[in-house]
């Protein structure tokens, strides 16, 4: 038993304090306003005081913290992206990652599973080679694998998937991992918190103002805030609050909905995630299966389960896992997500001064938590885009320089 | 062994004639036929079903209702079975699953007096340096989860349907079957469903010892089950409800998608636990549980009983004890006075001892530590124990009926807005959804009598809802008193008094939870994981929602309640799945290609011939030599995958010059014309190939993969510019073979008095002609860059027209060939193929099609974003490349990089060796300064070495495209 | 030289055939024979030998049945043209003088099929040789089958989404939709008829017979579920 | 699942469905300058609310367009393109 938890068996107190303060009141005017108090909106808050002595700053959050994309995700993270800007940036989305932990003082039950995803056709296989090189070149630990290797990492699996759709080899990622996603929030959280940043949460943002250009200040339902930064990073809200400052982008909104079973001891080790058949799925450490599919057909901006979606994806399981087939899913549940048309994100400044866009997260937004929340604070900090999201501006679209991480639109999480 | 079984009871659902034996943890138990394994257990004497999930306690029974799960057992290949519900068989060898050896002896049972070291997310505050994380990661993983699959488990194809009714009932107690009766009796069809086994739900076990409200019930049940405007199904669980009154429903072996017109949730509630040191012990339970114990099961929950209670239904359990002669030593009254009843009084008259506005402080447990020996009782003062004048009960056994939760979770899914009823202390439905109904106790109403009225308005508004009713006004009247305690929970220095038995949580984790900020029902969820076992927080949402209420000084309605979200009761994966339906396309010529030895590969949908297996000959050598012998010969494909498409009308033309790049209201009738696909934006989505039969007759093709969305996109196309102009979608009413090599015209001669000379069917030709007396198709079109034929043919007679070609063909060696041959024979014509040598951003500029692009046209779609990108130099364009003549090494593979400077300078998309040229050659994209013909560049294999390309012209093969046009009169005359 | 032509669900049958053969694990005698090969139409096809399955659920293969397909804003019109009747709504269907049916597929496609004795389609499929405007001939290769018996609601709530208690026969429905994944038209009544395209024909063939067979029911001759 | 009415062939559930995005009216565009072209191209009307779109009744192949709220997947009214006045 760790030493540290000695302490709860000793104090007649429970010795700990809060991790996030509750506040009556807005301030008239802040440095900076972050709406979103989701990972992306906190972890910035976080870097934004920690390395860049700002925390004259609120986060506003229409919900409780965590409470969007960060606590509805299947908490995957890796880097083996397609584009070199891509795997730079999740790259070192991944290294900050990996001492997360530790820098927090929190357990994320941060875990390195390897990641596989499987090619169940030649052209599958050929995008993963492709993958897999741009890995390599920026150093990346990415390779196409045989189904043997598969078997060998993952016993039980049936590679031939019924018949239907036999999984001929994979991209291996050996770096893939999944975390405990809420608390990752909750980090970055007690970390701005302890920096003096404010949470406010069960804030609404009714408007933002701005005058010749600028941004000026922020409208909540508890009264308007005057600043002359706005950083947005509320993902599948994004284009509610672009409406505000009359900005358009190319972001649609698809539901993302998502499975987990009851506990069952461990069995499966690696993150398996097949394009063609449309699952991806890990054992967390509580021993349930989270699984997830592909995104919902058609733009929606609920958060509602379908029963569809159940039924695609447990049989979509069983050809991979037949021998699941009496295991019994607890729930489902959904999130938003904003999807752009080259599937890489929308960061950085806009024709705005002072209004930043965190957005474009799709089904990859948890995984670029800290890399994300890093270098928008450079950005907002500075009024620079960070070097890592110089490719990721919104006016690539009109520029038609879109970045090609759609190119190999095999698959996403 | 049935020490706890009482005297036969009317209406129970226990066979006493029949014998069952099963073994638990390896002993051997009998039961009777409708047995629960929890009853049969029970009435076996057993006390320790299973164990906690955290400090692995003995736990025993506690609400028998579907969601004991700290008594999921393992039964073979079945894992998380619920012992509280599921009936007995002969061949169960049931194992419980959260124990280190014997669950009466837990190995585990020790984390229980560290329990101080583990507060509430105390996961979340050690282990976690880099170094240390892996190997306490490994301990927390052998210590997780539950049940064990067995990977032997074979895949189990449920049978699922879908069903339709006017009103779906869910739920088949008192108001649930009044309900279904009065929508019935209006005249619209019912379904009506119950999780349980049998129909009734409350009203036939919690009696207060008359018999006659059971005989009231089973009469109510008799009317339903005769009705014939009425299903009743039990046994079936609604598992969640989804937009449009869809409900699927889980039976024992299928799964039925209920839509109906519209649904009454009659879903009652759960009984909720009281919070008091030791609430756990095996033999602490629920009211109901010991009711439905009885009742259904004739099993005596205790022998010795202390019971706490908050309201009339305590009292009327006790009776239903003393009626089976079970000693009730003690009511404990949370509240400050009790009305007197009927049910009171019988129990003054028997002498039990009540004691009003007293709480359980802490349930000791006996010295085998596997039940309770006594129940330690304090009065109350304004709520608080007054701890100095404890008195011990000594009891075998604790009741608790303190309150109730609405089993609302289906009304939360249905988008219901609920609010906290003061008065019943409860949250009851405040605005439906059309179409939604709810009565009975999960609507705040528990009177049995009142429970019939508001079953009877429930059926009554949905037969209205539905038109067939006019709606008669009927009276509920409401609760006298409350049903449920606001705060039936007693702190305990000492803890261990449970709040979320699957999750072992205490009372101060919800305390110490919000004192670290928690303190909003969402992240108090999330950071305490309470209602996040296998239960959902049936138990334990409500007494959470109360605590947290009292530590924020807020009302419950403030605080609110989570989320509600499907399942209601876990739903097995191979119930999900259903058997599966993978739909499978098969061209006319699949038998075919099965019998020639073909190897099939996936496309899409279909399965194509990958390539035909030869004897004694591996992959390679039998792809090499169908390339050679459409090189040297003559070859024949099946392409009938390709999607086919025809468009007749007076604006035909018009229309392919709108979606396509190219120009055809000038082509010539009976020609053919390359036809470039693009989106909005400029990117390259299809090609295919475009021929014009007449003046408004067109007949053309799309890549395999993009048949379906190709058609979808010019249906709404046409639907949308209105032009005079129909498309027919021949993907499947056709078929297509391609004959190739320089043999292919005399082997088609054979078949056809067609005039195949290159004047009267030159290249690029269309022609109508009769093949082997079939009308057919042919095209001289030539992507493998030979002689050849592309015929098209009805469907049906595609295996005539096979079979005739394969004929003719003897003499010559024709070969049938598969994909690969193909990709390598364009390849050398340096054919790009859609979707390998393109990607999902690549445009006609980057893939050296611009020549298929007529910018100037008045119009097409992605023209606009084409002149934009047009006016700059693309990033890379696909030029053609050879590997040295005698490259020796290890190829390098399709999507190798090339690397120019240490940097990515492009990507080989398609490589193959070439048989005909006898060296590897390929596409790549590459970067301007790289791209010129005879320059040569680096790419990067897989093992990190390098191999030198040169950029070569294309094609590859036959640079003037001689062989298509020109008979081949001497054979292997290719110059390379 | 002619040619013949095959219902796209042959092979189906072939396969059945070769199952049950390797499953009784010796060669086919005379009883084990489930299926065989006929011709109609100039068109190959195979059965079911058995005739108990029609009454409780039988399925048979009548791709051989002649058939024609036309869209477009005057095919009404030009088939009126032809002394055809024409269903008055979308989605109906009616029957033939002298056999078979007419069905109008939503409001401007229609699909004509011959009755076992007529050979109105081969006419039509001449006459459209050289269609007036707006009006496009469809050639039709589909896989058809009907089904039979009396636990067909049973197998279509299985295999089908659409509520077919609640369709009022007496308007000559026509339903498209889709069966096990694949598209489908569907024309209820006594006897089900089932078209889809041929290339999709094994499998949903195969699908069907497995619930079929579950159910006790099988591949039957198709006299015995012989539309009008 | 939810179900979408076919002006045609009646309400179905969505799976028989494919959605084709929300109806967008391009002007002419060789009127329109690079940069305003660019953004008719790629930015969409994200925000939720009551949309015109195209769906597609598969089994049948009709295009119809429907107004559908976004924010809450209801739809309020389907119609043949076009003929949106005559119902």
């Amino acid at each position: 038993m760790p030493f540290r938890l000695l302490k709860f068996a000793l104090s007649k107190e429970h010795p700990e304090p809060r991790m996030f303060q509750s506040r009556d009141r807005l301030k008239s005017s802040y440095d900076a306003v972050i709406i979103g108090g989701g990972g992306h909106g906190l972890a910035a808050a976080y870097y934004l005081s920690r390395d860049y002595d700002m925390s004259n700053i609120a986060v506003i959050e229409k919900g409780y913290i965590g409470s969007g994309n960060t606590g509805r995700n299947t908490t995957i993270i890796r880097s083996n992206y397609l584009t070199p800007e891509g795997v730079k940036f999740y790259d070192e989305s991944v290294r900050l990652w990996q001492d997360l932990s530790q820098d927090f003082d929190l357990n994320l039950f941060y875990s390195t599973r390897g990641h596989f995803t499987l090619a169940h056709t030649d052209s599958a296989l050929r995008t993963m080679r492709w993958r897999a090189e741009v890995n390599k070149h920026f150093g990346i630990d990415s390779e196409v694998v045989s189904p043997d290797d598969i078997q060998s990492a993952c016993p039980p699996m049936n590679l031939a998937c019924g018949g239907h759709a036999p999984v001929l080899g994979a991209l291996y990622h050996a770096p893939g991992s999944i975390a405990r996603h809420d608390a990752v929030a909750w980090g970055y959280g007690r970390g701005a918190d302890q920096r003096g940043v404010e949470i406010h949460q069960q804030t609404e943002v009714l408007g933002i103002t701005v005058q010749s250009g600028r941004v000026t200040g922020v409208d909540t339902n508890r009264g308007h805030v005057s600043t002359p930064k706005v950083l947005c990073a509320v993902a599948g809200f994004t284009p509610r609050i672009l409406d505000m400052v009359g900005l358009r982008s190319p972001l649609y909104i698809h539901p993302l909905q998502a499975l987990v079973s009851e506990p069952m001891k461990p069995w499966l080790d690696p993150i398996i995630v097949s394009g063609s058949l449309h699952v991806y799925v890990s054992q967390t450490a509580r021993g349930e299966l989270v699984m997830g599919a592909s995104l919902d057909p058609y733009e929606l901006h609920s958060t509602r389960s379908t029963f569809d979606f159940a039924e695609g994806l447990a049989a979509h399981m069983l050809e991979l896992f037949p021998f699941l087939s009496h295991v019994k899913i607890v729930r489902q549940w959904a999130g938003l997500a904003d999807m752009t048309p080259d599937f890489a994100p929308i960061m950085g400044k806009t024709p705005i001064e002072g209004f930043y866009l965190d957005s474009g997260w799709g089904t990859w937004g948890f995984k670029a938590t800290p890399v994300a929340g890093k270098t928008m604070a450079h950005t907002v900090a500075c009024d620079r885009n960070h070097d890592l999201i110089q490719e990721f501006s919104l006016s690539r679209f009109k520029d038609y320089q879109l970045v090609g991480e759609k190119g190999a639109a095999s698959v996403g999480h | 062994m049935n020490e706890m079984r009482l005297l036969p009871i009317p209406g129970e659902w226990i066979d006493r004639r029949q014998l069952i034996d099963f073994t638990f943890e390896g002993r051997r138990v009998t039961g009777y036929a409708g047995d629960t394994i929890s009853s049969a257990l029970w009435a076996s004497g057993y006390r320790i079903l299973g164990r906690s999930f955290k400090y692995h306690r003995p736990r025993g029974i506690l609400s028998f209702a579907n969601h004991d799960t700290n008594t999921l057992m393992q039964n073979g290949q079945m894992l998380n079975v619920r012992a509280d519900v599921l009936s007995i068989r002969s061949d169960m060898a049931l194992t419980a699953i959260n124990s280190m050896g014997d669950v009466r002896s837990d190995r585990a049972h020790v984390l229980d007096f560290f329990s101080a070291f583990l507060p509430v997310g105390f996961y979340y505050k050690a282990f976690h340096t880099k170094k240390l994380f892996p190997f306490w990661e490994k301990v927390i993983r052998r210590m997780t989860g539950l049940g064990t699959v067995d990977p032997s488990t074979p895949h189990i194809r449920t049978a699922k349907r879908y069903d339709f009714c006017d009103v779906l009932v869910i739920g088949a107690g008192i108001s649930g079957l009044s309900a279904a009766l009065s929508a019935a009796q209006a005249g619209v069809d019912v379904v009506i469903v119950d999780e349980n086994l049998h129909p009734g739900g409350s009203g036939q076990y919690q009696l207060g010892g008359e018999m006659a409200q059971a005989q009231h019930t089973a009469n109510l049940v008799k009317s339903v089950q005769q009705h014939p405007r009425i299903r009743l199904y039990t046994e079936t669980e609604a598992a969640g409800y989804y937009d449009d009154h869809w409900v699927p429903l889980v039976g024992r072996n299928y799964l039925s998608k209920m839509r109906a017109e519209s649904v009454i949730v009659a879903t009652g509630v759960y009984e909720q636990p009281a919070v008091f040191r030791n609430n756990d012990l095996p033999g602490v339970m629920l009211a109901s549980a010991a009711q439905r114990l009885i009742y259904r099961y004739g099993v005596k929950p205790m022998n010795r009983a202390v019971v706490l209670t908050a309201n009339s239904d305590g009292y009327r359990a006790a009776v239903d004890l003393i009626a089976q002669g079970i000693t009730v030593v003690a009511v404990v009254d949370l509240r400050e006075s009790y009305v007197e009843d009927q049910w009171t009084k019988k129990l003054c008259d028997r002498g039990v001892k009540i004691f009003p506005n007293h709480c359980i402080y802490e349930a000791s447990s006996n010295p085998a530590n596997d039940g309770v020996s006594a129940a330690i009782v304090c009065s109350l003062n304004s709520g608080n124990p007054e701890t100095g004048f404890a008195q011990l009960i000594s009891c075998d056994g604790i009741l608790m009926s303190v309150g109730w939760a609405a089993a609302a979770n289906l009304l939360y899914q249905a988008k219901t807005k609920m609010r906290f009823d003061d008065h019943v202390q409860q949250f009851v439905p405040h605005i439906l959804p059309p179409g939604i109904f709810a009565c009975g106790r999960v609507n705040g109403i528990f009177h049995i009598e009142q429970k019939r009225c508001d079953g009877q308005r429930a059926g009554l508004e949905a037969a209205a809802y539905l038109g067939k009713s006019d709606l008669t006004k009927i009276a509920v009247l409401p609760e006298a008193e409350s049903p449920s305690h606001p705060f039936p929970i007693v702190a305990h220095p000492k803890g261990k008094n449970f709040v979320d038995f699957d999750e072992d949580l205490q009372l101060k984790d919800f305390y110490n939870a919000a004192q670290e900020g928690f303190d909003n029902i969402e992240l108090l969820k999330r950071y305490t994981t309470v209602g996040m076992g296998a239960s959902q927080g049936k138990h334990s949402n409500m007494n959470a929602l109360r605590i947290l209420a009292r530590i924020t000084n807020k009302t419950p309605e403030q605080v609110g309640t989570t989320t509600a979200r499907p399942f209601f009761h876990p739903v097995p994966m191979s119930h999900l799945a259903g058997r599966g339906f993978t739909p499978e396309r098969r061209t006319p010529l699949h038998s075919r290609h099965e019998a020639l030895g073909a190897e099939f590969m996936l496309a899409g949908a279909w399965r194509r011939p990958e390539y035909y297996r030869q004897r004694g000959k591996n992959r390679e050598d039998c792809i090499r030599l169908e390339v050679e012998a459409v090189r040297n010969g003559v070859g024949i494909i099946d392409v009938g995958t390709l999607g086919k498409l025809e468009i007749r009308g007076a604006d035909a033309a018009e229309f392919l010059e709108r979606v396509y790049t190219g120009r055809y209201t000038s082509m010539k009738i009976g020609t053919t014309r390359y036809a470039l696909m693009l989106d909005e934006t400029g990117v390259i989505v299809d090609d295919g190939v475009i021929a014009r039969l007449s003046a408004e007759h067109f007949y053309f093709t799309t890549t395999t993969s993009g048949a379906a969305t190709v058609y979808w996109e010019l249906s709404r196309l046409n639907t949308m510019w209105r032009l005079d102009c129909g498309i027919v979608n021949l993907t499947g009413a056709r078929s297509s073979i391609n004959l190739v090599g320089s043999h292919a015209r005399t082997v088609l001669a054979k078949l056809t008095d067609f005039e195949l000379s290159e004047a009267a069917f030159p290249y690029l030709a269309v022609r109508e002609m009769r093949i082997a007396g079939m009308p057919a198709i042919a095209m001289r079109v030539g992507f493998v860059g030979e002689w050849g034929y592309e015929i098209h043919v009805a469907a049906d007679s595609a295996l005539a027209l096979w079979d005739a070609l394969m004929n003719a063909g003897a003499d010559y060696n024709i070969r049938p060939f598969g994909v690969e041959a193909q990709r390598v024979l364009r390849l050398e014509k340096g054919h790009l193929i859609v979707g390998q040598d393109t990607d999902g951003l690549t445009t006609p500029m980057e893939a050296n099609l611009g020549w298929a692009v007529k910018l100037d046209k008045p119009f097409f779609v992605g023209q606009r974003s084409l002149q934009i990108i047009a006016k700059r130099t693309p990033k890379h364009t696909l030029v053609g490349f050879v590997l040295e003549k005698n490259f020796k090494g290890t190829p390098p593979q399709e999507c190798h990089l090339i690397i120019d400077n240490n940097e990515i300078a492009g990507r080989v998309t398609s490589i193959a060796f070439s048989p005909t040229l006898q060296c590897y050659i390929g596409l790549a994209y590459i970067k301007p300064g790289l791209s010129e013909v005879g320059n040569s560049f680096s790419i990067r294999t897989t093992d990190g070495t390098s191999v030198m390309a040169t950029v070569s012209k294309t094609p590859f093969y036959d640079p003037d495209n001689a062989r298509q046009k020109k008979i081949a009169t001497v054979r292997r005359e290719v110059v390379v | 030289m002619t040619g013949f032509r095959v219902s796209p669900i042959c092979d189906a049958m072939r396969l059945a055939q070769r199952a049950t053969s390797e499953k009784m694990a010796k060669p086919s005698s005379e009883e084990s024979l489930i299926a065989t090969e006929r011709e109609i139409n100039q068109m190959r096809f195979a059965q079911g030998n058995s005739s108990g399955h029609s009454t409780t659920l039988g399925i048979t293969d009548l791709s051989f049945l002649t058939r024609f397909g036309v869209k477009g804003a005057a095919a009404a019109a030009w088939l009126h043209a032809q002394n055809l009747p024409i269903p008055d709504a979308p989605n109906r269907w009616l029957p033939l003088r002298g056999g078979g049916l007419i069905a109008r597929l939503g409001f401007n496609e229609f699909l004509i099929e011959d009755s076992i004795n007529s050979s109105i389609a081969p006419q039509l499929i001449e006459l459209s040789q050289h269609p007036p405007a707006k009006v496009y001939p469809v050639l039709r290769q589909d896989a058809a089958i009907a089904l039979g018996g009396s636990l067909i609601l049973d197998l279509l709530a299985q295999t089908c989404s659409l509520h077919f208690r609640a369709l009022n026969l007496s308007e000559c429905p026509v339903v498209l939709t889709t069966m096990v994944g694949v598209n489908v038209t569907i024309i209820p009544g006594e006897i089900y008829r089932i078209w889809c395209d041929g290339t999709y024909g094994v499998y949903l063939w195969q699908t069907l017979l497995n619930i079929i067979e579950e159910m006790q029911g099988g591949a039957v001759e198709f006299e015995q579920l012989l539309p009008l | 699942m939810k179900l979408i009415t076919c002006p045609i062939n009646g309400t179905r559930p969505v799976s028989e469905f494919v959605y084709g995005g929300e109806l967008r009216l391009i002007s002419d565009p060789q009127a329109l300058d690079d940069q305003t072209w660019a953004e008719q191209v790629f930015y969409r009307n994200g925000a939720p609310g009551i949309k015109k779109e195209w769906w597609c009744h598969v089994p049948s192949n009709t295009w119809f367009i429907a107004e559908r709220n976004t924010a809450t997947d209801e739809t309020l009214n389907t119609y043949l393109y076009g003929e949106e006045d005559s119902r």
